[in-house]
């Protein structure tokens, strides 16, 4: 039983958990913010397993999941521009706090692999992670206002 | 469109393909976990596919 | 058979069905056991044909008939949505407009979409090596290509995407498929059979014989009937109009 | 311990496909069922099925999603005579 | 390992498969229906991978592993998890695009509205 798959095992379990109760109550745009972070925190998990399990190769899971994870939030953001118009998410604070648990991880995971290609890879994919999920998020909170036709 | 503009634009559009070629291409080499010869052609025509969706959808989005 | 009693009978169904699969569970062999007798033979004919990913060469190599009719699955499913979702005589189609989307989301669509299809095509040709295959790498990089859609508008995805030629590969790769199992009948043994090619050195992209054939087809047609499904629905969801024009309007 | 995860994991997805069934707006269940489509890739990643993971995360992240909301969108401008939202 | 660990994989996965089709059955929503549908299915794949699972093994995918060197999953079960998740994303796609037919042709999409009309 090693230190990652027991971070994995508390990321998931709290971080997953907090999301699904977000996305299962509460109003649309928590909803939406909660389905942003949920991807998030997903891909985080996959690395750390990817780590934990001693499998370089678990890493494509978290890079895809970091590519196509925005693109459904966006999927949502757009789709649901109109119901969303009223309220808009304003949720900057979870998001900044799993940007910020996402470059922990990635800093930690890039210093237990040591200076080579596969930490180039774990770069990669925090990039991208990061950088989706702000976007998502800035997608979310009005990123479609002028929308007519969807 | 004087020679010397079509020129200019070939120039362009050809240096935008070639930036959008070698970030793929760096990118496919991260990807990839052993490096031969034939990893290398198929990761060549690879970025070279993206470049050019990357082009076109550029154009696509701002020629509107 | 109004609601109600329909309702009754799903909780007595339900209940008694519910019972059945409980005491199944509890006689089926231990969660985590060590008796796998497939999987051993699976993995061993793996590496005898130098395929490291045993899962491609079950799909593609042990089990390629099987593989051929989830294939014509897919097609068929698709046929079906482009025939239903067609659109008929007294519906009129509205051309799409620009529409304004934050500068951050469209930057962000135009710099991922390159990567995310970049990410596909690794996805299909490590299929046999790596996780990953076909199937997978098709459907991110169809993906890829709506981030057009998402990250602007219908009418420069329209622009980028001819659904001729879409439709055309679709075809092209389901037949591909086929083609590769024919050339096994001919040159060797058995329909789709994996003793045409030289298996090649283990854990390189040219290993596995066919396998890396039929998960380039199977790649192919997956992205093309991905592309050609959200093309019907997008049709209908944004351009096709009512009659009556009720269909139009703010969405 | 390795299995603790896998419980974790396990207990996650009956809870994502229960409040999937029990949200009856079309809408809101997308939002689960994209939720439920992640915690499922987890799940088989700590199964050991990458490979399954990986499809269900390409399927399940954005295409169905998407699929569903455009169906959404389309009924919704179709059916005027909605019923209220319940 | 504790009694239940044993079993609790399948009975996750029967749950899973009774919640759907209890969903299937009260939905008052085709597209909720479809939903739920996938629900059902989802329960196949946890129960197909927790049949392949083995303890303390890894994936048989040998890209990065020595094989031999480790014990592996049933792999065969995992094709078929394979498959059974795209056929299932197609015949969501599939179902969806019959509702949207239903929508236009009936007006509703409430099944007991659907069942009176008789269309």
């Amino acid at each position: 039983m090693n230190g990652w798959i027991l971070a994995a095992t508390v990321a998931l379990g709290a971080g997953a958990g907090a999301t699904l109760w977000g996305v299962a109550t509460g109003p649309l745009r928590r909803r939406v913010v909660a389905q942003n972070l949920s991807t998030a925190l997903a891909c985080l998990v996959l690395l750390l397993l990817a780590q934990g399990y001693d499998r370089p190769s678990y890493v494509d899971l978290a890079l895809v999941l970091a590519l196509l994870g925005p693109v459904g939030t966006l999927v949502f953001a757009r789709l649901l521009a109109d119901d969303l118009a009223e309220d808009p998410p304003r949720a900057w604070g979870p998001t900044y706090l799993v940007v910020g648990a996402g470059a922990a991880v990635v800093t930690a995971l890039c210093v237990a692999t040591g200076p080579s290609r596969a930490s180039a890879k774990l770069l990669v994919v925090g990039a991208l992670l990061i950088g989706g999920n702000v976007v998502a998020s800035r997608a979310l909170s009005g990123g479609f206002s002028g929308l007519r036709r969807g | 469109m004087t020679p010397r503009a079509a020129m200019r634009t070939t120039l362009r559009a050809a240096a935008e393909f070639l930036a959008w070629w070698t970030g793929l291409a760096v990118l496919w080499l991260i990807l990839i976990s052993a490096v031969g010869p034939l990893e290398l052609a198929v990761g060549a025509t690879v970025a070279a596919l993206g470049a050019l969706a990357a082009r076109a959808a550029r154009r696509a989005v701002t020629g509107r | 058979m109004n609601r109600r009693i329909r309702l009754w009978l799903v909780a007595v169904a339900g209940t008694a069905l519910a019972a059945l699969l409980v005491a199944a569970c509890l006689d089926l062999p231990d969660f985590g056991g060590d008796r796998h007798p497939y999987g051993d033979r699976a993995v061993d004919a793996s590496l005898a044909r130098h395929t490291a990913n045993t899962v491609a060469s079950v799909n593609f190599d042990q089990r390629a008939f099987d593989t051929l009719g989830e294939l014509t699955v897919l097609f068929a499913a698709v046929v079906g949505c482009v025939v239903l979702l067609r659109q008929t005589r007294d519906e009129h189609r509205a051309r799409p407009e620009p529409e304004p989307v934050a500068r951050p989301v469209r930057r962000y669509a135009l710099a991922v979409l390159p990567v995310a299809l970049l990410t596909g095509l690794y996805v299909i040709a490590h299929g046999q090596l790596s996780p990953g295959g076909g199937f997978q790498g098709g459907v991110v990089a169809a993906t890829a290509l709506h981030l057009l859609y998402l990250g602007a508008d219908y009418r420069a995805l329209e622009r980028v995407r001819p659904l001729g030629l879409y439709e055309a590969g679709d075809a092209v790769a389901v037949s591909a498929y086929l083609v590769t199992g024919l050339a096994g009948l001919i040159g060797a043994t058995a329909f789709l059979a994996n003793t045409l090619l030289p298996y090649g050195t283990f854990n390189t992209l040219s290993s596995g014989g066919t396998v890396p054939l039929l998960n380039a087809a199977v790649g192919m047609e997956v992205a093309c009937a991905v592309v050609v499904l959200l093309a019907r629905f997008l049709d209908q969801a944004v351009e096709i109009e009512d009659p009556t024009g009720k269909g139009s309007g703010t969405p | 311990m390795a299995d603790a995860v896998i419980i974790v994991a396990l207990l996650l997805v009956a809870a994502a496909a229960t409040t999937a069934v029990l949200v009856r707006d079309p809408v809101r269940q997308a939002l689960v069922l994209a939720v439920l489509g992640v915690l499922l890739a987890v799940l088989f990643t700590t199964l050991q099925a990458p490979d399954v993971g990986l499809s269900q995360l390409a399927v399940g992240s954005a295409l169905t999603p998407l699929l569903l909301l455009l169906t959404v969108r389309k009924v919704r401008r179709r059916g005027r005579k909605e019923g209220p939202r319940r | 390992m504790t009694a239940v660990t044993h079993v609790l994989p399948y009975l996750v996965a029967v749950w899973i498969f009774l919640i759907g089709c209890y969903g299937l059955a009260t939905s008052r929503n085709l597209i909720h229906a479809v939903g739920c549908l996938s629900v059902c299915q989802a329960a196949t794949y946890v129960l197909l991978l927790a049949v392949g699972y083995r303890d303390g093994a890894t994936a048989p995918v040998f890209s990065d592993v020595e094989p031999g060197s480790r014990p592996v999953v049933d792999p065969v079960v995992q094709a078929l998890a394979l498959t059974d998740v795209v056929v299932g994303a197609t015949v969501t796609a599939l179902l969806l695009a019959l509702v949207v037919q239903v929508a236009k042709r009936h007006g509703t999409v409430d099944p007991d509205e659907l069942s009176e009309l008789r269309g």
